[in-house]
């Protein structure tokens, strides 16, 4: 009943990959999208609510 | 270079839409191939590009230039439908079909510049608006290089303003020694054009 | 052609999710046949390799369909053919092919030996379905490339192409399966139909480009 | 008159996810930071438990197999809260959260499988049952990625926040089948010992570092999924603004025709 440290090994190294791959998927997810979003800002593109407030046509 | 239809005869859907045609295009001169809805204009473009067999006549490209070879070859077509990926972003359409067909006189920031598409090449094609869509499809012209353009209703969908910036494209286009063949019921605003109408009764 | 295959590599990713459709797919008709057949796992260990076989092809023939549908729906098709001097149109449709074999049913592979411990197989048997599978697939693509073409111009086709395949696409189940066991079971051997399997996915890599592209052609209006 | 309230309507609504963003600029590090110091703590009780007689040191596997499984519940139910928040009450935020507690809530399923596969083989012998409860777990996961599939299938938000909030809804019976499975069949998987009348039949000294486990997993969860939610918040404002900016394109050149 002693020889199962490879399994217990396993499961926690197959969690440990798994969750730090949904982690890194996560933050490269948000890096593209607040990178998408500043060079959207950068080319002096704002959404339709803030443009709205600029101007109340 | 110049373009030879000689007794060109074309059916769709088995029934024969045109016979008999003959026309030439060289160097230098645009073609306009008019008539009402149905009478072959696209079947006829289609056949040029290859993409539809002749029903009868013969169909040959006279000098022209080393790079390509065969009429199909030689030729942009722009039909009805723009070719180009939704979900993708207009440059990458665009760099796609340019290392798909060669590289032509302009890079893709350029063509885009001449569509007046150059702030928005970088949203994905889907989101543009019909006139916009039609304006990238041009800019593939542009980007690789080919001497004869086949246009089916080219300026469908773009406004005036774009429809000068075109004809303007297709100036340079003829004064480089391209030609064009372009079925249209608009006038492009080509001078000195040909115009070949179809739908005579047969 | 390194354009095309990034180009429908892409699109596969980016659009619509078409890849995981085929995997969930492939997931729900073997998470099925225990119900059909009872959960005892000896029987599911012997019918495994045989299962996961037919699943991948059922997953494989799925998305054919819009092999060159999509292309012909917006036009990319006409300018595709037409470029057919500077590439050679069976050799596109052989691109075309290996990028939607990459994205849509090498996942199905790899998910596969994951499959083959639901089915209670040996891991002898795993690991030979999955590298016949890994061979044998591709063939299934190409042979789908000829129905995916001969299909292109009709309106929903879907169906049709898969009719049309499933019986060309039978050898490549026999071989396939027959190695997998050959694995397992001691008199049958497993390179024998391991190499033929392979000979087939080369035979339909010429045969079946150069088929769809004569179809394509002759389907263009 | 109208147009005012129609105007101040859709200000709450882009009010609420702006400040959904604030909120969790402000709270996302102390979250971070607590789950990781829960999960440490958890993480070296769960390793100085005594082997268990019967089950040896596999044991372990239970302090991460079981916060799995629970996780991979509560996410659903969570989406399917959601769903009914996009159908009854329409309100924006709770699409938003449901997109994003898919994919979390996938990879705690498949996690669960996973580990509970590992646990299986040296308990029972095999990876893998087709037992009430394996099965009902493993048509959870394709439950969850049916979802995916249906969300990224169709591009308009709109459209698919209310397809996507049936399927959510039919789907979720299967959250009773599965927590009650193990007592409506007979399963090979044990019977609830931590949560069910009459008190834990699990020995303290197991029950601590799992319920340490369990509470840092759950703070994970919300951690991620609040991060997700932030990033499909960001990436429907990409959309929004380049719809924009395909607009603005159009305009440009126009005006400049009209000044010549």
């Amino acid at each position: 009943m002693m020889g199962h440290a490879g399994f217990v090994l396993a499961s926690y190294g197959a969690a440990i990959i798994v969750l730090a791959a949904l982690i890194g998927w996560i933050l490269i997810d948000q890096r593209i999208q607040r990178q998408a979003l500043q060079e959207l800002e950068s080319r002096g593109i704002r959404r339709r609510s803030e443009t709205k407030m600029d101007n109340p046509s | 270079m110049r373009l030879v239809a000689e007794k060109l005869g074309g059916e769709r859907g088995g029934e024969l839409l045109f016979h008999g045609l003959d026309f030439m295009v060289s160097a230098g001169e645009a073609l306009l191939v008019t008539g009402r809805n149905g009478s072959g204009k696209s079947t006829l473009l289609r056949i040029i590009a290859g993409l539809l067999a002749q029903a009868e006549g013969t169909l040959r490209l006279e000098g022209e230039p080393a790079a390509f070879e065969g009429l199909a070859a030689a030729a942009h077509y722009l039909g009805h439908l723009n070719a180009m990926k939704q979900v993708l972003s207009v440059h990458e359409n665009l760099h796609f079909w340019q290392s798909f067909n060669g590289r032509g006189k302009y890079s893709i920031a350029e063509a885009l510049e001449r569509v007046g598409l150059g702030e928005i090449g970088h949203l994905p094609f889907g989101y543009l608006s019909t006139g916009q869509k039609r304006r990238a499809s041009i800019a593939r012209l542009l980007t690789s290089e080919r001497p004869v353009w086949l246009l089916d209703e080219p300026t469908a969908g773009l406004d005036k303003a774009s429809e000068t910036q075109f004809a303007a494209l297709m100036q340079e286009h003829l004064a480089r020694g391209g030609l064009i063949v372009a079925a249209t019921h608009l006038p492009l605003g080509l001078a000195g054009s040909k115009e070949l109408a179809l739908g005579a009764p047969l | 052609m390194g354009a095309l295959f990034l180009r429908d590599v892409r699109l596969g990713l980016r659009a619509g999710g078409g890849a995981l459709v085929g995997i969930l797919f492939f997931l729900a008709v073997i998470a099925v046949v225990p119900f059909g057949v009872g959960p005892d796992l000896k029987l599911l260990a012997r019918i495994g390799a045989a299962m996961l076989w037919v699943g991948a092809l059922l997953a494989t023939l799925l998305g054919l369909d819009r092999l060159f549908q999509a292309d012909r729906d917006d036009g990319s098709l006409d300018l595709l053919i037409m470029a057919s001097e500077r590439h050679m149109l069976p050799l596109t449709i052989l691109v075309k092919c290996l990028a939607h074999w990459s994205v849509s049913v090498l996942p199905l592979v790899i998910a596969s030996p994951l499959l083959g411990l639901f089915m209670n197989m040996e891991p002898a048997a795993i690991g030979a379905t999955a590298l016949t599978l890994l061979v044998g697939t591709p063939a299934i693509t190409l042979i789908g490339a000829v129905g995916a073409a001969v299909a292109v111009s009709l309106p929903r086709g879907g169906l049709l192409v898969s009719v049309i395949i499933l019986p060309l696409a039978i050898p490549v189940l026999i071989f396939g399966v027959s190695a997998s066991y050959g694995a397992v079971e001691d008199p049958a051997p497993f390179l024998a139909p391991f190499l033929i399997l392979g000979a087939i996915t080369l035979f339909f890599a010429v045969l079946g480009p150069v088929a769809a592209a004569i179809a394509l052609r002759s389907s263009a209006d | 008159m109208s147009d005012a309230i129609s105007k101040t309507g859709r200000w709450i609504d882009l009010a609420n996810p702006t400040r959904f963003l604030s909120f969790a600029g402000a709270v996302l590090p102390w979250l971070g930071g607590l789950t990781l110091l829960v999960l440490a703590v958890g993480f070296w009780m769960s390793i100085n438990v005594p082997d268990d007689y019967q089950q040896g040191s596999t044991v372990q596997i239970m302090f991460i197999h079981v916060p799995f499984a629970w996780l991979s519940m509560m996410c659903y139910t969570i989406m399917s809260i959601a769903a009914l928040g996009t159908l009854v009450w329409r309100h924006p935020l709770a699409d938003v959260s449901a997109k994003a507690a898919a994919p979390i809530g996938a990879v705690f399923t498949a996690l669960a499988l996973i580990t509970g596969s590992l646990w299986g083989k040296p308990m029972w012998g095999t990876w893998w049952v087709w037992d009430a409860r394996l099965t009902s777990v493993f048509v959870l996961f394709l439950m969850y990625l049916g979802i995916i599939a249906l969300t990224r299938a169709m591009d308009d938000p709109a459209k698919s926040a209310k397809t996507t909030s049936i399927l959510t809804l039919v789907g979720f019976i299967n959250i009773p089948i599965i927590k009650f499975s193990v007592d409506w069949w007979n399963t090979l998987h044990q019977p609830a010992s931590v949560l069910r009348m009459g008190g834990s039949t699990l020995d303290p000294s197991y029950l601590r570092p799992l319920l340490v486990m369990a509470i840092g997993f759950t703070l994970l969860f919300f951690t991620l999924h609040m991060m997700a939610m932030r990033n499909e918040i960001w990436r429907r404002r990409v959309v929004a603004m380049r719809r924009v900016a395909a607009r603005n394109a159009e305009r440009g050149p126009a005006k400049q025709q009209e000044v010549r």
